[in-house]
Order: C-alpha cells, then structure tokens, then sequence
C-alpha cells in the first residue's frame, strides 16, 4: 500500500473517510448535537468536492481491476458536484425529518456509500470491480428509497428499486459469464483484443447491456423509474435521477466505446432503436403526469432517449458531448428537484396543481424551476439548448438526420410539458397558493448553485473545449 | 472436470436454473417466494461462471472468485430485500405482491 | 464594444435595470429610457452604415468575429447590410412604440417590460448575426418570451393560444434545427472545414442533393412564423390573445424574421433547392396571398382581420421572394417594414378601440369616426395605406412585388402573380368593410359611451407608426436604393 | 415654358389640403373657406397662364404642338423600368388643366354657399384640395405609373367625399361601393400596365405613343390568344378607364355616388374624374390607334355607344334629378369614347379625337352647371325628388335660367356649346359607321328628351305647396351658376381643332350642315315630347309609361344591374369564397393542427395502462424486451 495507490484511491478513500467521520460522530455526539450532522457532512463533502479538482495521474491498481485517468477523474469530480447540490438540497429535510429519529447520519453514510459505489463502478478496470460497484451504488439506494419506514409508498418504492435491481444484476451477470465464456478473461483491457463478433457475444452483449439499461432507465427497462421516484424521499429521488443515471452513462461510454468499439455496427442499431423508443415512450407518459416527482421521472427516462444520441456516435465528439450534456443535466434536473424539494419540504405539495399561482408568491423558486425546466426543454439561452444542440450535432455528423428529425420532434413534444408546469406557475391564479416563504440557507445555496451553473455552462464555452480536450484521452 | 458430463449439460442446467427463476420471479404472488426465485437467477449465472472456469479456461480462477463474490452480495442483497419485506409487512401485515401496487400509470 | 454589439448589450442593461423597479411608473420610466435609447443607435447605425456604404463595397459591414465554440467553429459573429439595418430601424421604432402603447401596463408592470424587451433583444440579435447558430439562438431567445407576453397579460383563450403559438414556432424551430445541421455538415464541401458562418457558406457550393433534401427544411422553419399557409393558424389566434404591445411587437416585428431568415439562410445559401423548390412554395404562397384576404372578410373580430391581412401580406413576401429577382426582392423587403409599420399601427388602434368599448366585433361598434375622431381617422389612414394606397409604403412595396414578379421569364410564375394582384381588390373589400362598419356608419350602443379622447401617450406611438408609413411611400427612393445595393450580392449569388 | 408655375399648379392645393387637414380642428369654418378658393384662384390663374403661353406663346413648333416633358426619378424597378414624378404639357394635358381649375374653382366658390354650417366645412374643403391636387397630377402625368398613382388618389378622394356624410348607412354603402368597384377597375388597369410595362420595358407616354418607336412596332408580333401582348394590355387599361367613366357594365357606381354633396357631384362625379377614363384612352390614342389597327379602339367604340343608349334610356325613368344627371353624365361620357373609338389619326381623319375632347370640355361646364344647378333646387326644396318640386321658376328665377342655358346645352341647340361638340361627334361617326351613327343621334333625341322631362318637372309642372318658400340661394351659389352659364353658352366657338387633334398638327373643322340639322331636329323632337308631357300636369306621361309596362319598370330599375352585382358578391364571393375560406382555416387547416396535438394526448392516455405498477410486469417487460432485442440482433444486425 504506497503512496501512489493512496493518491489513485484519493477520491474513494476520501468519502469512505467521511463516512467514517459521520459514524464517529454519530456515536459520540450528544442528542443536542445530532443536529450539527447535517452542516458537518456539508462542509466535509464540499471540502472532498473541492480536492477532487486537483488533477489525477493516471494508472491501474489490483491488477488493472481499477483504473483511473483524467477523464475518469472528470467523471467523479462532475458525480461530487452533483452529490454535493443533493446534499445541500436535501439538508432543511433530512433536519426536519430524520434528525430527531436520530437516523441522520445513516441517510447520509448510505448515500455516500452508494456515491463511494459508482466511484468504483465507473474506474473499475474489469468485470469484478464493475459488478461490486454496480451492487454497492443500488444496494444503498434501495435502502434510501424505503428510508421514510412510516410511509408505505416509500416502502413500495424500496421493494421495487431493489427486487428490479436484483433481477437486473442478475441478468447482467449471466451476460458477464457469457462474455467471459467467449473471451476467457474479466479484464477490460484484454477482452478489447479478444472480442469478436458471433451470437454468444451479441447475447452476452444484450444482456450486459439490460442491467446498465436498467440504471439509465431507458425503455424497456425502465417502468421501475417512475414508481420509485414518487415514493422515495426527493433527495433519494433526485440522486437517482442524475448521479445513478450519470455514472452509468459514463461507464456505459467507456465500455462500449473502448471495448466493443469493434462491434459498433452492431449496437448502434440497438442505440437508435432505444433511443427512439425511450424518447417517445418518456415524453408521452410524461404529458399527463400531475406529481412533480413523477412528471421529472418520465422526463428524465426522456433525456436518457436524447443521450443516447451521442452514444450512437462512438466517436470523440459523442463522447465529449455526452459528458457535457449529463453535467448540464445533472444542473437543470437538480434545479427542478431542488424546487420540489423545497415546497414539499415546506408544505407537503407535491402536485402540480400546487404550483398554481406560485410565482405571485414565491418568484424566485418560480423563477429558478423555470430556467430549470426551460434547460430541460433545451430553450436558449440556457445550457440545456448547447447541450441538446450539440448531442444532435454529434448525431448529424454520423448523418442520423432521420433520427435527429425525431429527437426535434420529441423536443417539441417535451416542450409542451414543461410549459405545463411554467403556466401553472406563471399563467395561473389560485385561490389557495402556497404561501411565501423563505428557504433554509443550505437549500438556497443548492439552488444558487444549480443556476449558476445552468446560465454559466452553456455561455462560458472554456467547460466545453476543456471537456473535449479530455475526450480524446477515452480510447 | 467431472467424468461423463460435458459442459453442455452442465450449462443447460444453469440456464434451466435462471429461467427457472425468472418464470418465478414474475409468477409468484408472495414476496418472499421472488425474492427466492431472484435468488435462482443469481446462482444460474454463479454456476455458469464456475463450468465456464473449470471446462474453458481452468488455468486462471476468474469464474470461481467471480461466484464467491455473487453468492456474498446475493446475500446482501436478501438481507436488505427481507428488511424492506418486514417494513413493509409491519405497516400492511401482507407481503402479496399486488399490495404494492399502489403507485401507478 | 462595437455599434452592433450595443444591440444585444443595451436591451440587457435594460433588462437588468428593470428588474430593480419597484412599480409600475419606475418600469416604463426605465423601459422609455432604454427603448429610447435603443432607437437613437438604430438611427445613429443607419447613418454610419450610409457613410461606411458610400466607402466601402464589402457585402456586411461593421462585422465583429470572436470565436466561441472553437471545436464546431461556432462564432459570435455579427454584421449588417442595408436590409438588416432598415429591419433594425423597424424593431426599435416597433419596440419604442410598444412601451408608450403599454404605458397603463397595471398588472405585473416590470414582468411585462421585461419580456417585451428580451424579445426585442432576440430580433435585434437575430438580425445583425452571421453565424447560423448565433441566429438560431436567437430565434429561439425571440419565440420563447411570446408564452409569457400572451400566457399572462392575454386576454380570451389565453393559455391555448400561448401553447399552441408557441409549441408551432419552435416546433418549426426544430425543422429548422436539422436544416441548420444540414447545411453545417455540408458546408465543408469546398474541402475548408465545417462552419456555421453564413459568408463562409455562401463562398462553397453545398452538394446539389443535399440542397434539395435540406431548402425545403430551412424554408418551412423559417416560413412557418412568416405564416406561411398552411402553418400560419398560430398567427390568429396568438393575435387574438395577446396583449396589444405584443400584438404589435410580434406582427409587426417577429414575423419578418420569416422573410430575413428564408433569404439570409435557405436562398442565399442553397440556391439549387431554391430553384428547385420554388415553384412548389409559390403556390402555396401564392395560394395563401388569396386565401388570407378571403378569410378576413369573414371574420368580426378586428384582431383576427388583421392576422389574416398578414397572412396575405407576408404570404406576398414569400412569394416575392420566391420570384428571384432583385425588384420583387427588393419588393418583399420593404412591405416586411411597411407591414411591419402598418400592422403595428392596427394593433395599437385596435388595442385602444377596445380599451374604450370593451368589445373588438366590428358588428357591435359604429360611426366611432364622431366619438374618437384621433384614433379613427388614424385607422381609416392605416386602412388605406394597407389596401396600398400610393403615397403610403403598401404601394410602393406591392408595386415592387408586382412588376418583379411579372418580369419572370416562365409564363406560369406570370400566372400566379397576376393572381396576387388581385388580392387588391380583396384587401379593399375588408378593410372598406370594417371602415364601414365600425367608423362610419350611425353610432351604436358601445359607442354611444362618452370616450376618452386619444392621450398624448397614444398619440406619440401612434405617429411613431405612421411617419415612417407616409415617409416610405412618399419619397421611397433612397430606402429602395439601399436596399437594393445590399440585394446586389445576393442575386449574384443565387443567379 | 414656366416649369415652376406649372409644377405649382398641383402643389398649391396640396399645401391647402396638408394645412387645412392637419389643422382641422383648429381653423375656423370661414378662413377654411377663403384659403380653399384662394388656393384654386392662383392654381386656375396659373392654369390659364400656362395654357396661353403654350398655345399662343409657344405655338406649334415644327407643324405640331410639341410635348414637353419635365420628370425625375422617384423610384427605379430595373435597369429600364422606373417610375417618374413629373409634368407632362400637351395639348389635352394643357386643355384638361383649364377643365379641371375652372370647373373646381367654381365649385369651390358655390361649396362656400352650399356646405354652410355644416361641422365638417374645414374637412370637406381640404378633401375638396386632396381630390383637386390628385386631379392635376393625373392629367399632367408623364408615364403609365404616374398615373395610376392619381388614378388611385383621385378614387380615394372620391371615396372620402361619397362618404361625406360618413353617418347615413346609404353614404357609406355608396363610397364603399364606388371605391370598390373603381379598384375592380383599376386592377385591369393594373395588370395593363404590367403586362405593356414588361413588353415594352418603358412607361414612358412619349416612347409608348411614338408611332415609329420600336415598343410598338417591335412587340405588336408577340401574342397571346391570337391577340397580340399589347392589344391585351390596351383592353385591360381600358378597362381601368372604364371603370372610371362609368362604362357599362362598370358605371353601377355612378348613380349611388350621388349620395355625396352635390358640388361633389358636379366636380368629380360630372365634370372631371369619371372624364378620366376618356383622357386615358386620349393618352394613349396612338397606341390604341396603331397596335393590330385599333383592334382594342373598336372594342372602346362599342362599349361607348351602348352606354350611350343604355344610360340615356335608363336617365328617361329616374326620378331622383341626381340620379338622371348621373344618367346623363354617363351616356355623354359614352359619347366622347365612341368618338374616340371612331377617330383616325392623320389631319382631320383626328375629327373623333378632336370632338371627343371638345365635348369632354363642353360637357363639363354645363354638366357641372346642370349639377349645380340641382345642387340649389335642393338646397331650396330639401329633396331630390322630382315629385316634390314644380314651379320653382317663380322662386329661383337665376337657377332657373342658368338651368335651361345648360339643357339647351346638353340638348345641343346651337349656339350652345353642347351642339358644336355633340355635331362633331355625330360627324366623326357617321364618316366611320353608320350604325353607330344612327345609335349616337338616336341617343342625342332621349338626351333631349330626359333633360327637358326634368327641366319642366322642376320649374313648371305641378304647383306643388311648399312648407316653407323656397328661396333663391346665395350669391355664392348663384355665381357660379352665372359664371358657368356664360361659358356654357359660348366656349362652343373656341376653334378646337385649331389646337388638338391626334397628330397634333391640327386641322380646320367645318360644320356639316345636313348632319347639324337633322342633330337638331331630333333634338327638337325630344324637346317637344318633354313639353307635351312634362309642361304641364297631366296624366299623359303616366299612361305613356303604363303603355310600356314592362320595358319601362325594367329600364327604372336600371335593368337590374345592381341585382346582378349584388347576388355575385353577395352569394358567390361572400357566401361562397369567403365564407368557405374562414370556415376551412377554422375547421380544416386549424383543425388538423389541433388535431395532431389532442391525438398525442389521447395516445399518451391510451398507453397509461403499460404502467401497470406491478413489479412483476415490469419484470416481463425486463426480460422479453431483452429477448426481443437479441432476436432482432441476431436475425437482424448481424451479418
């Protein structure tokens, strides 16, 4: 154990230290001081998030089962952001609700321990480490999802994040053995130079891909989003929707990309029919929802449609655009659960109907789930519109007009549904609003946070070009 | 390397053993009896691995640490499933699989 | 900062400012100020371009280029010919108006103002870019604020047309979307790499095929809020609703982005599709030319008259466009201002009939010319110059229409403008019929009413309207003079 | 030349109409007055002026009046075509000018009189100015572009002054009506001007009309329907001249722009603008004449003489005196095409041409008069109707006298102006053919005929009872009327074809002495039957018309044309077209709009079931969808 493995670990040691620190501090501090928790966690995960930026040189560890490089690095740093919005946004609930069963702390070791999870599962050099990563980051979540024990919907949700999940992993793994049936090894690097093409693989191919499937939630395999999404707590919710999701795009990009690059011919079709699939199937059960939560779950099974447009590409560009649209995402989305987290902190609304009327009372929530939502719909001139612009750029440059013609299509169509939730906030009067009020310091950060980062990302090109500097460095 | 029985058989057994599963998983009516049939999947891949290892490839031990790990996290996993099942059951003293269907369309 | 770039930079200074307004007199102070100030650079712009034109032959002045997305080689990148600064000229005069129509603007004052002039900041924006992704952004920064203006300060059926105004344009937008990509990829046909910038484009020959696959794209997004038929039912409904600046604003204004944009981008860029094409986007226009003028004598409510006057009159700027040469060019250009004047002029009249008889169906009003004699002589005067009366720019831009028209080689383009000559005799029907009806004619119970005479407010936007209406059609030689030397290039280009 | 003077001709009044409208409000009803006169007086003082100095100073230059031509650029279409603003001096230019500043002057004068107290004095006079200035420019007009531009102008002051009375239901119909079909008109006008604009490449009258000039000789050939492209052109722009001067079937504007104030009436609707259409087609006499041997002439020839006829026999059944004047006016104006359409082009073959302009000139003054005439009976007895008046001899001895100057006038007994023109006409036809001939003198009888019913109508007749005494009018009214009588009475001597012929050479006229005197006795006949019938009270007149029965309803109901024109724009264009046009955008183009978003919606709510809720489907969905996937890569994808 040098000095160099400890550097190469830094981030995953770094969390596990945290959590560590919470445990601690969970056993000794005294029941006035439970509260401190909550700032303590902040602060300490800000301070991780803050030394992820110092740069990482790249190597292998356990004999390749781990690896890590500046791109990896980039994925995790854009995780701990993302993780860190979660926290400070779900910091006024988790002191409202969980402190005084004593129970904070826990909440915010499993998450971390799930984040610990996808840290592994997107550097992890062979199949092991993946499937450990895989089972660490969804384990945790399930235990998140049914967090809230007194209410049943939660409870509902855990069993079903957990029993889909087992038959996911499951799947997966049978597609692993098959996988390792026709190369002989577990080890990314090697199976890149073995791979070839013939129907064990293809299988093997499908099957593997069902599980990440099952993370991005893209359609077919995604009917457990919406449901766990509308009974987990918000803050569970949200780290589903952007951290989970985001990191297996990435490990899903790495790994098609460097290892089955040579059978790209074969899942690019795989990539337009699902993406066509996912986008339309996301946006039409998103048109009626009436539950925030929920309505920004089908929306999210959405966005995963357009990402799939630059991962058909296979190519730099898609990769680099890739990158850049799930950190917006990770931005817009979060500005959204942020807004729902607030109001049903505060008041226990989670409907639209809720909403009527609440920028007369509350502007600037309003203002903020706007450009949220308006990112989400790729309106300019927010980062949402650079992202989407670019995704379909990365299509084009393959010449998949037809299928950028469907993704406008669909951008239309998820337009309409975020309007919904503008005019209900905008154009509506109500007769009973939800009252004004004022939002915890935490959350208000979080939220500043978001909309900084959804009018800086788009305007401020450097993030691009420096992202795409990184891209080439994947294969 | 057992006598007189190929891989094929072999792995026809843990195919059997998946699907087995996966018909139970989506027929039972009890949680708990899919919690078990999940179970059988995992294993089906787990056995897999170990024929693949020992008839393909015996000279490394990828497959065997590979199903040790499973057959560990399969354990968390029905551990954590069987808390949530008695949290539920605690507050709707069933564990039928339509008493959570209650979030839909 | 360059005299382009304040365009974009002033209206957002505005922007800002307003939103530490406390009330509804503090907004439109503001909103005076920085429209106003708006206005003077347009004019300040106009006189440099004349002194720069005089010296300089490049085909964009006053151009700015700094790199942005360096790996899509996306710059911000602006510049303006004679068009584009008559057009500006038209926003900031439209704009300014606007606010003095607005001036009582009691709910949420600073919301509005502040709408209205991001909306006006994407046209600018839309105006003076040469960068096709800059002017998309543009676009869309121009449509999306329109849900707000009509969401909520509308009136009728509101939320339904706010939806589907906006839902059709960026709808439309998305057509656009792929046609911007198209051409994109194709622009490094000439061996140099791909850009977005339209210069550039324009110097390679983008692929024959590929012009034929992508003009029809181009065009349809861009004609769409150009209303052209069939796409223009957004127009009537979105007028119907929406509040009188807005009206005026997106008549007035929003919808030349059509034009600008089909001619900047689709024909100049792809002049084989345009060929290609044309004939079949000529019926259409042709078609909705007369189809427009038809459907507006049927209607009783002024505010759908007028869209529907629009869809014929901007109909005649597709299909001037379409007849590809510089008269019926220069034609389109200068009826996209006098209609841009004219409609604007309508709106804010209607807007202030209705304030003072709370009603907008012709059947219901009469012999208003005894009550409000101000604002209805002012609408019989927009009438005239709609039905295009000379001395008024209607005429001078349909005669411009017309006889390029009819210099097209192909008998059958001869057909179909003598077709849309005949939208005269239509226009004259509607228009006489509402200025029958609701100006003339005895005094009927809405109008009875003792009205408040036109206010000082009213009177300056009015006339902000009908000047440059009057100057235009009087004296038009110098203004289609301009506009031609900028055209010069084009034709060149697509010929 | 003067160029200034004349280019203030137009301006003057201009400058009155800008002053007196955007100070409408401010200015007092008397100072409107006198600046409206004032500003006639000079432009009438410089009309004259330039008119002397062109005949008589300038004289005929080489044989011929020249034609002076003095314009500038106001806005350029391509390398060749352009519009020009600018004065065009010719001897029919010159000629209308006098026409137009005599006739408005006048009227100005009697309006002061006749719209006194009324609240719009100040606006009806700058409209007086705008329809004057627009006058001016058309006939001075230089190219084809010019003047269509006054061609517009003077429609839409037409337009304004009809809707004088902009409250009473029937003006606004009437100006409506008016502008609408004049527009009709006036979009043949258009295309015309297209069409010979795109052939020719010039709307330049003096390239347009040179016969040797290569626009003529050069696209004659090009044709279209057996037609060459510039007998097309011709026909349309007459058809915009039509338009103007109320050729049938385009005259059924005429009667119900009567609903203006009579000075309106005797200025626009009489004397100057429905002339415009005959000065058009004067304008453009040599391409008429030249273009497939005035093909396109013939047509003008045979419209005029059958609105000739229809209008004089329609005239004979009004009984709104208004309306018979309208008649009247439009059967004149049938005249002098008719002779233009008869007229040759060398020396005295221009006889036509010549006499049409003569009459065009004669028939304004004592049109004007007749007009104005009427304008103070009703003044005096506060109705249009003959039936109210009677007798009014006594009462308005001026109007009276002034009156029976015109008729005779109109009637053409010599030494009233309206013979020698009238004569000329009948002559020019008879030279060229003689049906015609027999149409023109036929009509010269009824124009008696209906004239005279009217004279003797209101100032003998009946002895109606009048509520209040009817009165002599002021003397702004009554001079005007002295002014006009006198020149209806003598402007017949003017040697006309001294100064204006086709080839503007001129040529001597003489009176054709059997033609005079049978014109005349047809002309007596008619006055004679007037004066059995109408002298007196008597029942003679009413059997007459039951006699006719049926042929005389239908010519009193003007052989319904208005129906006709009603059931086309009513049922067809509004009913049909129209309607059809705002239904299919509401229900089909907007509809499949709509349509395409609820089905989405609709779709979405179908499909909600797939979200069933159920683990275990979910589960189902999980797996088969994997198994589909596999399947469709391995029969598929693969190769």
């Amino acid at each position: 154990m040098n000095m160099e493995t400890v550097l190469l670990l830094r981030q995953e040691i770094s969390i596990l230290i945290i959590a560590l620190l919470l445990l601690i501090f969970e056993i000794f501090a005294g029941d006035r001081q439970k509260e401190g928790v909550v700032s303590l966690t902040i602060i300490l995960f800000a301070l991780h998030t803050g030394i992820g930026f110092l740069d990482m040189k790249e190597g292998l560890l356990f004999g390749g089962m781990f690896r890590t490089n500046a791109l990896i690095h980039l994925f995790k740093n854009i995780l701990n952001i993302g993780v860190l919005i979660v926290l400070l946004q779900s910091a006024e609930w988790v002191k409202r609700e969980l402190v005084p069963q004593h129970r904070g702390s826990e909440f915010f070791i499993l998450l971390l321990s799930s984040l610990l999870g996808l840290q592994f599962l997107i550097s992890s050099g062979d199949f092991l480490m993946f499937y450990l990563g895989l089972e660490l980051s969804t384990l945790p979540l399930a235990a998140l999802s049914a967090f809230e024990m007194y209410r049943r919907r939660s409870s509902e949700a855990g069993i079903k994040l957990i029993l889909s999940s087992a038959l996911a992993s499951g799947i997966t793994l049978f597609g692993i053995s098959l996988m390792y049936a026709s190369t002989g090894t577990i080890y990314f690097a090697e199976m890149g130079t073995l791979i070839s093409e013939n129907n064990l693989t293809v299988m093997a191919l499908i099957l593997f891909f069902a599980g990440l499937g099952f993370k991005i939630s893209l359609v077919p395999f995604h009917f457990w989003t919406a449901d766990v999404y509308e009974g987990a707590p918000i803050g569970v919710a949200s780290y589903l929707s952007v951290i989970s999701k985001g990191a297996a795009v990435f490990i899903l990009m790495i790994f098609f990309f460097t290892v089955l690059k040579p059978l790209i011919h074969l899942w690019e079709n795989l990539f337009y029919l699902l993406a066509v699939l996912t986008m339309f199937l996301g946006n039409l059960f998103a048109l009626r929802q009436q539950n925030m939560k929920r309505f920004l779950a089908f929306s999210s099974i959405a966005q995963a449609g357009f990402i799939l447009l630059g991962l058909i590409t296979g190519t730099t560009l898609g990769v680099a655009t890739v990158i850049y649209f799930v950190l917006i995402y990770i931005f817009s989305n979060l500005a959204a659960f942020g807004v729902v987290q607030a109001i049903s902190t505060e008041t226990g609304k989670e409907n639209m109907r809720d909403y009527e009327g609440l920028y007369r009372t509350n502007p600037k929530l309003s203002l903020v789930m706007m450009l949220g939502l308006f990112s989400l719909a790729g309106i300019p001139p927010v980062a949402g519109f650079f992202g989407k612009f670019f995704l379909f750029t990365a299509a084009a440059s393959k010449g998949y007009y037809f299928l950028v013609f469907l993704a406008v299509v669909n951008v239309t169509i998820s337009l309409y549904y975020y309007l919904l939730v503008v005019r209900a906030m905008f154009l509506r009067k109500s007769d009973h609003p939800i009252p004004h009020f004022t939002n915890a310091l935490y959350m208000r950060i979080g939220l500043v946070i978001t909309v900084v980062g959804i009018l800086a990302l788009g305007l401020y090109s450097p993030i691009y070009d420096y992202i795409y500097a990184l891209s080439n460095t994947l294969n | 390397m057992i006598e007189g029985i190929s891989i094929y058989e072999l792995l026809t057994v843990s195919t059997i053993l998946f699907f087995i599963g996966v018909y139970g998983f989506i027929t039972r009516k009890n949680l708990i009896s899919v919690l078990i049939s999940v179970e059988l999947i995992l294993n089906g891949a787990a056995v897999n691995f170990v024929v693949i290892n020992k008839y393909l490839y015996p000279e490394v031990l990828q497959g065997m640490i590979f199903s040790i790990f499973i057959i560990a996290v399969a354990a968390a996993e029905t551990a954590l499933a069987i808390s949530i099942i008695i949290n539920l059951y605690r507050k709707i003293s069933s564990v039928e699989v339509k008493e959570v269907e209650t979030m839909k369309n | 900062m360059d005299i382009l770039s304040l365009f974009i930079v002033v209206p957002l200074l505005t922007v800002l400012v307003l939103l530490t307004a406390r009330s509804l007199k503090q907004a439109r102070m503001i909103a005076l100020i920085g429209t106003l100030v708006q206005v003077a650079m347009s004019v300040n712009l106009l006189f440099a371009y004349l002194r720069e034109r005089a010296v300089s032959d490049e085909l964009m002045l006053f151009t700015r280029d700094l790199v942005w997305f360096r790996d899509f080689n996306i710059h911000y990148s602006v510049g303006v010919d004679g068009i584009s600064v008559a057009l500006l000229m038209l926003t900031a005069l439209v704009v300014l108006a606007g606010v003095f129509i607005s001036w009582k603007m009691e709910e949420l004052p600073k919301e509005f103002f502040i709408s209205l002039i991001v909306l006006s900041t994407g046209v600018y924006g839309f105006f003076i870019s040469l960068d096709l992704f800059l002017m998309f952004v543009f676009f869309e920064i121009a449509v999306i604020p329109m849900f707000l203006l009509i969401g909520i300060w509308g009136s009728g059926p509101r939320e339904y047309a706010a939806m589907k105004l906006t839902l059709m344009l960026m709808g439309a937008s998305a057509v656009l979307l792929v046609g911007i990509l198209g051409i994109y990829f194709n622009s490094g046909a000439g061996g140099g790499p791909l850009t977005f910038n339209i210069l550039e484009i324009a110097e390679v020959q983008i692929p024959v095929e590929a012009q034929k696959l992508f003009f029809p794209l181009t065009f349809i997004g861009f004609a769409v809020i150009g209303a052209l038929f069939p796409f223009h039912t957004w127009s009537p409904d979105g007028h119907a609703s929406a509040p009188t600046a807005v009206s005026m604003l997106h008549a007035g204004v929003l919808m030349k982005l059509g034009g600008y944009g089909v001619f900047r981008v689709a024909m100049y860029l792809m002049p084989e599709g345009t060929l290609h094409w044309s004939w079949f986007f000529i019926v259409l226009a042709t078609f909705g030319v007369i189809y427009g003028a038809f459907a507006a004598i049927r209607q009783t409510d002024l505010k759908y008259i007028n869209a529907y006057s629009s869809v014929s009159h901007l109909g005649l700027v597709l299909f001037a466009l379409l007849m590809l040469n510089k008269t019926a060019w220069n034609g389109a250009i200068i009826q996209s201002l006098s209609h841009g004047f004219m409609t604007a002029l309508f709106f804010a009249l209607i807007g202030m009939i209705y304030e003072r008889t709370h009603t907008r169906d012709v059947t219901k009003l009469g012999g208003l010319l005894k009550v409000i004699p101000f604002i209805s002589a002012t609408y019989v005067i927009a009438g005239l110059a709609s039905l295009g009366l000379p001395g008024f720019s209607g005429f001078v831009a349909e005669m411009n229409i017309f006889v390029g028209a009819f210099q097209h080689p192909e008998i059958p383009y001869r057909i179909a403008s003598i077709f849309a000559v005949s939208a005269i005799v239509v226009t004259a029907v509607y228009i006489l019929r509402v200025v029958g009806m609701m100006l003339m004619g005895p005094l009927k119970e809405n109008s009875i009413t003792p009205m408040e005479k036109a206010t000082w407010y009213e009177k300056t936007g009015i006339l902000l309207m009908l000047l440059p209406i009057i100057g235009i059609g009087v004296a038009p030689l110098w203004l289609s003079e301009m506009i031609l030397e900028s055209i010069q290039p084009f034709i060149q280009g697509v010929l | 030349m003067n160029y200034t003077a004349i280019i203030l001709i137009p301006l003057i009044p201009l400058a009155v109409f800008l002053v007196l409208g955007l100070f409408n409000r401010k200015i007092g009803p008397g100072v409107s007055g006198l600046v409206g006169v004032g500003g006639m007086l000079v432009s009438t003082l410089l009309s004259f002026y330039t008119a002397f100095e062109y005949f008589m100073v300038l004289g005929k230059v080489s044989g011929a009046y020249p034609t002076l031509v003095e314009s500038t650029v106001w806005m350029n279409f391509t390398e060749t075509l352009r519009i020009d603003m600018g004065v065009l001096i010719d001897p029919i230019s010159v000629m209308m000018l006098i026409v137009v500043s005599t006739i408005s002057l006048m009227v100005h004068i009697y309006s002061r009189g006749y719209m006194k107290g009324d609240e719009g004095y100040t606006k009806f006079f700058s409209f007086l100015s705008l329809f004057t200035f627009s006058m001016y420019g058309l006939v001075l007009a230089t190219n084809l572009f010019q003047i269509y531009i006054f061609w517009e102008l003077v429609g839409v002051s037409s337009y304004l002054l009809i809707g004088y009375y902009y409250t009473k239901e029937s003006a606004v119909a009437a100006a409506k009506k008016a502008f609408i079909v004049t527009r009709f008109a006036d979009l043949g006008f258009l295309i015309g001007i297209l069409l010979i604009g795109y052939y020719t490449g010039t709307y330049d009258f003096e390239t347009l009309n040179n016969p040797e000039g290569a626009t003529l000789t050069h696209w004659a050939p090009a044709s279209f329907m057996g037609l060459s492209v510039l007998t097309w052109g011709l026909i349309l722009i007459f058809i915009g001249g039509a338009g103007k001067s109320a050729m049938f079937p385009l005259h059924i504007w005429l009667p119900d722009a009567m609903e203006g104030p009579t000075p309106v009436s005797a200025l626009i609707h009489a004397a100057t603008m429905v002339v415009a259409g005959v000065f058009l087609v004067a304008r453009l006499f040599p391409m008429y004449f030249f273009v497939e041997e005035g093909f396109a002439l013939q047509i003008v020839a045979f419209v005029g003489a059958f609105s000739a006829l229809f209008a004089a026999v329609i005239a004979l059944t009004q009984t709104d005196i208004k309306r018979v004047l309208a008649y009247s006016t439009m059967s004149q104006l049938g005249y002098m095409m008719l002779a233009l359409g008869v007229s040759g082009y060398e020396g005295s073959q221009g006889l036509g041409y010549m006499s049409s302009m003569f009459h065009l000139f004669t028939h304004a003054m004592f049109k004007a008069l007749l007009f104005l005439c009427a304008g103070s009976v009703i003044h005096a007895v506060h109705s249009n109707y003959l039936k109210d008046m009677g007798q009014l001899r006594k009462y308005m001895p001026i109007t009276h006298l002034s009156f029976l100057v015109a008729a005779l006038a109109i009637a053409g007994i010599p030494p009233f102006a309206g013979f020698w023109s009238k004569d000329e006409i009948l002559v020019a036809v008879y030279q060229q053919n003689t049906f015609l001939y027999v149409v023109g003198i036929f009509v010269a009888g009824l124009t008696a005929l209906y004239i005279f019913r009217i004279y003797f109508g209101i100032f003998w007749g009946k002895d109606n009872t009048y509520e209040h005494r009817p009165a002599e009018s002021p003397a702004s009214m009554t001079v005007p009327l002295i002014v006009l009588a006198v020149l209806s009475a003598t402007v017949g001597f003017i040697p006309f074809s001294e100064f204006i012929s086709p080839d503007r050479a001129g040529f001597d006229a003489h009176i054709d002495i059997p033609m005079a005197i049978t014109a005349v006795a047809v002309a007596l006949i008619g006055i004679g039957i007037a004066w059995m019938l109408y002298k007196k009270e008597s029942g003679l007149a009413t059997r007459l018309t039951d006699r006719l029965g049926v042929l005389y309803t239908w010519a009193h109901r003007k052989f319904y044309m208005d129906e006709v024109y009603l059931f086309v724009t009513k049922n067809i264009l509004f009913k049909g077209i129209a309607a059809g046009a705002a239904w299919a955008d509401r229900k089909i183009v907007d509809g499949t709009m709509n349509l395409i978003g609820n089905s989405t919606v609709l779709f979405s709510k179908k499909i909600k079931g797939m979200q069933s809720g159920r683990v275990q489907d979910y589960a189902m969905a999980f797996v088969s969808g994997t198994v589909i996937l596999a399947l469709l890569f391995i029969y598929l994808w693969t190769s």
